[in-house]
């Protein structure tokens, strides 16, 4: 095991599955950068967050290629190799630019399985940056990974740090159905121990990351590193917990959730999003549903305000659920019951 | 027309198809058996079908909400079609489509598609699988005048400039976009809107399959050789309304009779056929009775097939979950 | 009171606005319809479901706008044109063209004010059929309000009969924030007495349309009427519920659910939407961590299958939820508790 | 030089506040005070100045990510911008905007926009709202090379010409899109493919604030009178990294030297103006002076700004809810 920051460990993924299988290219803005330019570089970039570094220089332009601005077209290029045999890894550099692309991504590749009587296979990958962490503010800090889980036909993954993220992107890249993977800004320099080689990790199934009895702790991508501290922290009083790390939304392991409360009978759901119909709305309703009979005090949700993503570093701080946030709430639902 | 007999009489085959799938629809649609959007391709066979005939299987397709003729223009099974346009579970799409979502991953026909410029992005996705492959295969993409003004459809030509792909983009003038005469929606023109992007145009006449396959065979010969994408642009009309429904107000009363009586597409082909002495009207007779009972054999069929139950509405959301 | 079908209502809404006020102006493809036509019909359609008949005839080309097919610019009309002082009403003829037109309503007319220091005002409303019911199958059949309601910046406005229709649709044109306007497609033919003249309902008030003590049913849109036919019948067997028609899902009025919960502890949630991160998800998590208290049986989500919207007649029934599968979540929340 | 010496003082004056302001955030941002993306205009001055010189009160303009320099020469206040960017209660944006949001509403200013292709549908909007009032305003929108390719833009493009609004796209070609050249990504080439859509495009020296003024007065006369939508295509360079921070791998070495020594925007505008006898260097040096402090004080003000806090967070996001 080599110890590899989030970003390395993507790369190394993708370098691992571009080598073992040539039908997976990789296309976006600036993935390999300096198309054009006067340097002569013909990677100047690898990548705005350096994920696709060193992929042109080996694997050259035709399975590494630059785009245009023109996200539709660059999601339409993964729909339609996909469609015609090849496994595309697209990049949107920030998951915001759904804005201009969502139509390839919710009414296409996300429904032609299905819509077309069961025929077609779309094993595109579509990986985003996602989250606040930079301050660059309200168009470039969303996490918009719910408007997404909604959508069936998607998979949609969420890792929380460098092995899993490459333990996900390997399983992506060979999974036959479209799969949107977000990766969080946040974490790209988070370093972690990361499995050499061959190593997938399959789809709708969580991690425990930590063992408790009083509270049951959800979380997802950079949440998980918050719960962390809150969970370690209130470990040290003796209020032990579990916690969670969703990984996929779509599909999501609710098995898990449930399981946990039944011992638990509290829940923490902690979630980057806005609050209404995120996965914290989510899985606080399966609780009210499924886990009804387990629950014995109000589910906390911890989300972020109803309001854009404000720029200031002050105010970002604020906007972010904080380790601080997540102690406070698995507090209140210990003394709720 | 140096084309063999055996090709004219597939070409003149395919298009009474889409022509007679069409009308009897149209006879069908209002007895309310079909439910849903149905967009009628008659008047417009020349294109799908010129452009089509220039195929191998290796190629692909994608289409448009007014999808019927593109998909029997690249082969797909009319009954199978027939049973998807009823809603039926052995349709092509099992039910769950429809006649805006008929689709044939089999035939390379990638699907017609119900959000209008939804499908270039996709053909030009395809054009990067056709080059990888090096074999020569081209992408296929219909365009309406409506759709040309979409900016997905504007990014899907320059990406294929850029990319310098096997990619033919059909432009497929009309008249309308819905209620909406083609040339109120257009600023500037088709051609040099298209031609702007560094590409090659080559019109046709919309109502002469002899047109549009010579102009298609450019374009896809253009595209073969790896010089990249280029445009074919024919001018045609639709006879029917949008829609099945459509009142169509926006049209002169005698608009549509005028274009069957002087440029209908199967009218053209038969007169230049006959004329050239290469078929007799006997014989192209014979094709229309063929055409005509596969097509009421594919209603009938279509009538009485499966209906779809919870175990199709359930699957193939994904392959695995 | 005049006795109108919700199509008719919602026009009434627009001709007295565009009465009333000279900025309101109206934009869309074939809101008018005839243009560049061959008929001379300045007027051809009056909008494809006929809510903006006689707008054009009445306030001419300069206030009723057809444009081309670019959902993306038509949204950006609004946005410019509320900007710089107009009330403009677009529509996206089906709310499956978010997926064209999205930067436009998330990055943009919902985040002006807050970016902008609280200068901006940005009175658009963006009209858009939605919905299941006339086997217009995946791509134009979505109930897409989860994913808008979630965005801070929109209010999001979903109408379950005439009157209302016409008393939001009133508010929304004179409400200052950017407003979505949701009109189902299977509501536009029903009929209702809606009241002449001067008739505004403000937002984030739910209505009850139905008292009882049994259970609390809450829904919105088209699954109203289905709640209503599944709560009369239940009625006759003496089971009481409280129906609410949350008419808008933003703001959303967790106080009346909340205080109707209080008095019924029991929640079923109805939804037309698929399941995940829906309006259903959201309720119930809400009485999850608000509602616990109150609640006394597992709270049951009724929404369609986690599935594309299929076409066929058959499959489009089973995938809509029914009044009688909201009749089965009643009796199955009678039965937990 | 038709221009009155006011007229000149005042271009000159914006001209180097732009730049001033951009060297000035290039050494202040390694400092760890500023944060998010920073996006720097300088060495594009002249367009942003020569447009904006051109327009009235009434006019609306709309920018890009790299928006300071449109700011600015529209007459947003120097300090409240650099408030924002240093993320303060009272910048133009209350610190939620930062850098790539600044707007003024009051002066017409529509907003700088991290989205690529996002301002110009929206700047088509406010045209409608221009043409509404009749009083001749228009509505103006930046676009780069790279964003020209947006799908977005093709569409603001068309529906400005349908409507035929009073709209003037004004294209910044800086010769990079991020870390790719201009050249790369465009199909065909800016000025054909604008034109295409049935407007005029005039062509400007970016560097040169003469030029600019000029193509942009005929564009803005050109919407005043009715006529409808156009362009201008200005070509220049950007002195700094795409963002702050950039390596920039993609230029040749000495690239932004030779523009600097060769084509500078304020060099040229100086050297016109003197060598025209209009101003002598020292009253050009004064006004530098005049900047110079400006900014100073700006920066200072900024860097001891006020924080903002959780009301402010929690505000504006409505009106009324
Ligand atoms: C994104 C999107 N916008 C609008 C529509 C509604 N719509 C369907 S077909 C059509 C007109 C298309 O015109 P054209 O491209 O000329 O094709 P034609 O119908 O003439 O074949 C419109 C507006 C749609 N399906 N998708
Ligand atoms: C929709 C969208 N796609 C991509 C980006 C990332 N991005 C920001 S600026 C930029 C390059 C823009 O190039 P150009 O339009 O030439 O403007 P310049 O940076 O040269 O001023 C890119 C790709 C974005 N902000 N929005
Ligand atoms: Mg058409
Ligand atoms: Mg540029």
């Amino acid at each position: 095991m080599a110890v590899l920051t989030m970003r390395d460990a993507l790369n190394q993924a993708l370098h691992e599955e571009m080598e073992r299988d040539p039908s997976v290219i990789v296309m976006g803005e600036d993935v390999a950068g300096g198309s054009g330019g006067t340097s002569g570089n013909i990677e100047a970039a690898g990548g705005i967050f350096g994920v696709t570094k060193g992929l042109k220089t080996k694997y050259g332009a035709d399975r590494v290629i630059d785009t245009p601005i023109s996200e539709s077209a660059i999601v339409g290029l993964a729909n339609g190799s996909a469609l015609a045999g090849m496994r595309p890894v697209a990049e949107l550099m920030f998951a915001d630019f759904v804005g201009v692309s969502l139509d390839q991504i919710f009414n296409q590749m996300a429904k032609f399985r299905y819509m077309f009587g069961g025929k077609a296979k779309t094993p595109v990958v579509l990986r985003m940056s996602m989250g606040a962490g930079m301050n660059a503010a309200a168009q470039h800090s969303q996490t918009i990974y719910p408007m997404l889980t909604a959508v069936p036909g998607l998979k949609v993954v969420v890792p929380s740090n460098p092995a899993d993220a490459k333990g996900l992107m390997k399983q992506a890249i060979r999974d036959d159905d479209p799969v949107v993977f977000f990766e969080h800004k946040a974490l790209y320099s988070k370093k972690g121990e990361v499995p050499d080689g061959e190593y997938l990790i399959p789809f709708g199934e969580a991690d425990l990351v930590r063992e408790g009895s009083d509270v049951t702790v959800v979380a997802l991508a950079r949440m998980v590193p918050f719960a962390m501290k809150a969970v370690d922290k209130l470990a040290e009083e003796g209020i032990t917990c579990d916690l969670i790390d969703l990984r996929t939304t779509s599909p999501l392991d609710e098995e898990t959730v449930l399981e946990s409360l039944s011992m638990t009978g509290r829940l923490v759901v902690v979630d980057e999003s806005n609050p209404m119909c995120s996965i914290a709305s989510e899985i606080a309703g399966i609780a009210a549903s499924k886990g009804f009979a387990s629950l014995r005090a109000p589910v906390e949700k911890v989300t972020a305000p109803h309001t854009p993503v404000p720029f200031a570093r002050e105010l970002e701080r604020m906007y972010v659920p904080s380790p601080g946030d997540i102690e406070a709430a698995i507090r209140r639902v210990m003394e709720g019951a | 027309m140096q084309q063999s007999p055996d090709q004219i009489r597939q070409a003149y085959r395919q298009m009474r198809l889409i022509r007679e799938f069409e009308e009897r629809l149209h006879v069908e649609n209002p007895k309310g058996e079909i439910a849903g959007f149905t967009h009628l391709y008659s008047g417009q066979e020349a294109i799908a079908v010129g452009v089509c005939e220039n195929l191998r299987d290796s190629d692909f397709i994608i289409s448009t909400h007014r999808g019927h003729g593109h998909c029997l223009a690249r082969g797909c099974d009319p009954k199978g079609m027939m049973h998807e346009i009823y809603g039926r579970a052995d349709g092509l799409g099992k039910g769950r489509g429809g006649s805006m979502h008929i689709a044939d991953l089999d035939k390379g026909m990638l699907g017609a598609n119900g959000i209008v410029g939804g499908g270039q992005p996709i053909a030009v996705g395809a054009a990067v699988a056709c080059k990888a492959r090096g074999d020569g295969s081209v992408s296929v993409s219909f365009t309406g005048d409506g759709a040309s003004n979409q900016g997905t459809v504007f990014e899907a030509m320059n990406m294929a400039v850029v990319l310098k792909l096997p990619k033919v983009f059909v432009l497929e003038n009309n008249g309308y976009s819905e209620h909406t005469g083609a040339s109120y929606g257009i600023g500037g023109d088709l051609k040099t809107r298209t031609e702007a992007f560094g590409m090659p145009v080559w019109e046709a006449d919309g109502f002469d399959y002899f047109s549009v396959y010579e102009a298609a065979g450019k374009a896809i010969e253009h595209a073969r050789a790896g010089n990249g994408p280029s445009a074919i642009l024919a001018t045609a009309t639709r006879y029917f309304g949008h829609f099945e429904g459509d009142p169509q107000n926006y049209r002169a009363k005698d608009e549509v009779k005028n274009f069957r009586e002087t440029k209908d597409a199967l009218m053209t082909i038969r007169d230049k056929v006959t004329g050239a002495g290469i078929f007799t009207a006997e014989e192209l007779d014979a094709i229309d009775d063929e055409v005509l009972k596969l097509i009421d054999a594919s209603v009938d069929s279509a009538r009485n097939g499966p209906t779809p139950g919870r175990d199709i509405m359930m699957s193939d959301v994904y392959i695995d979950y």
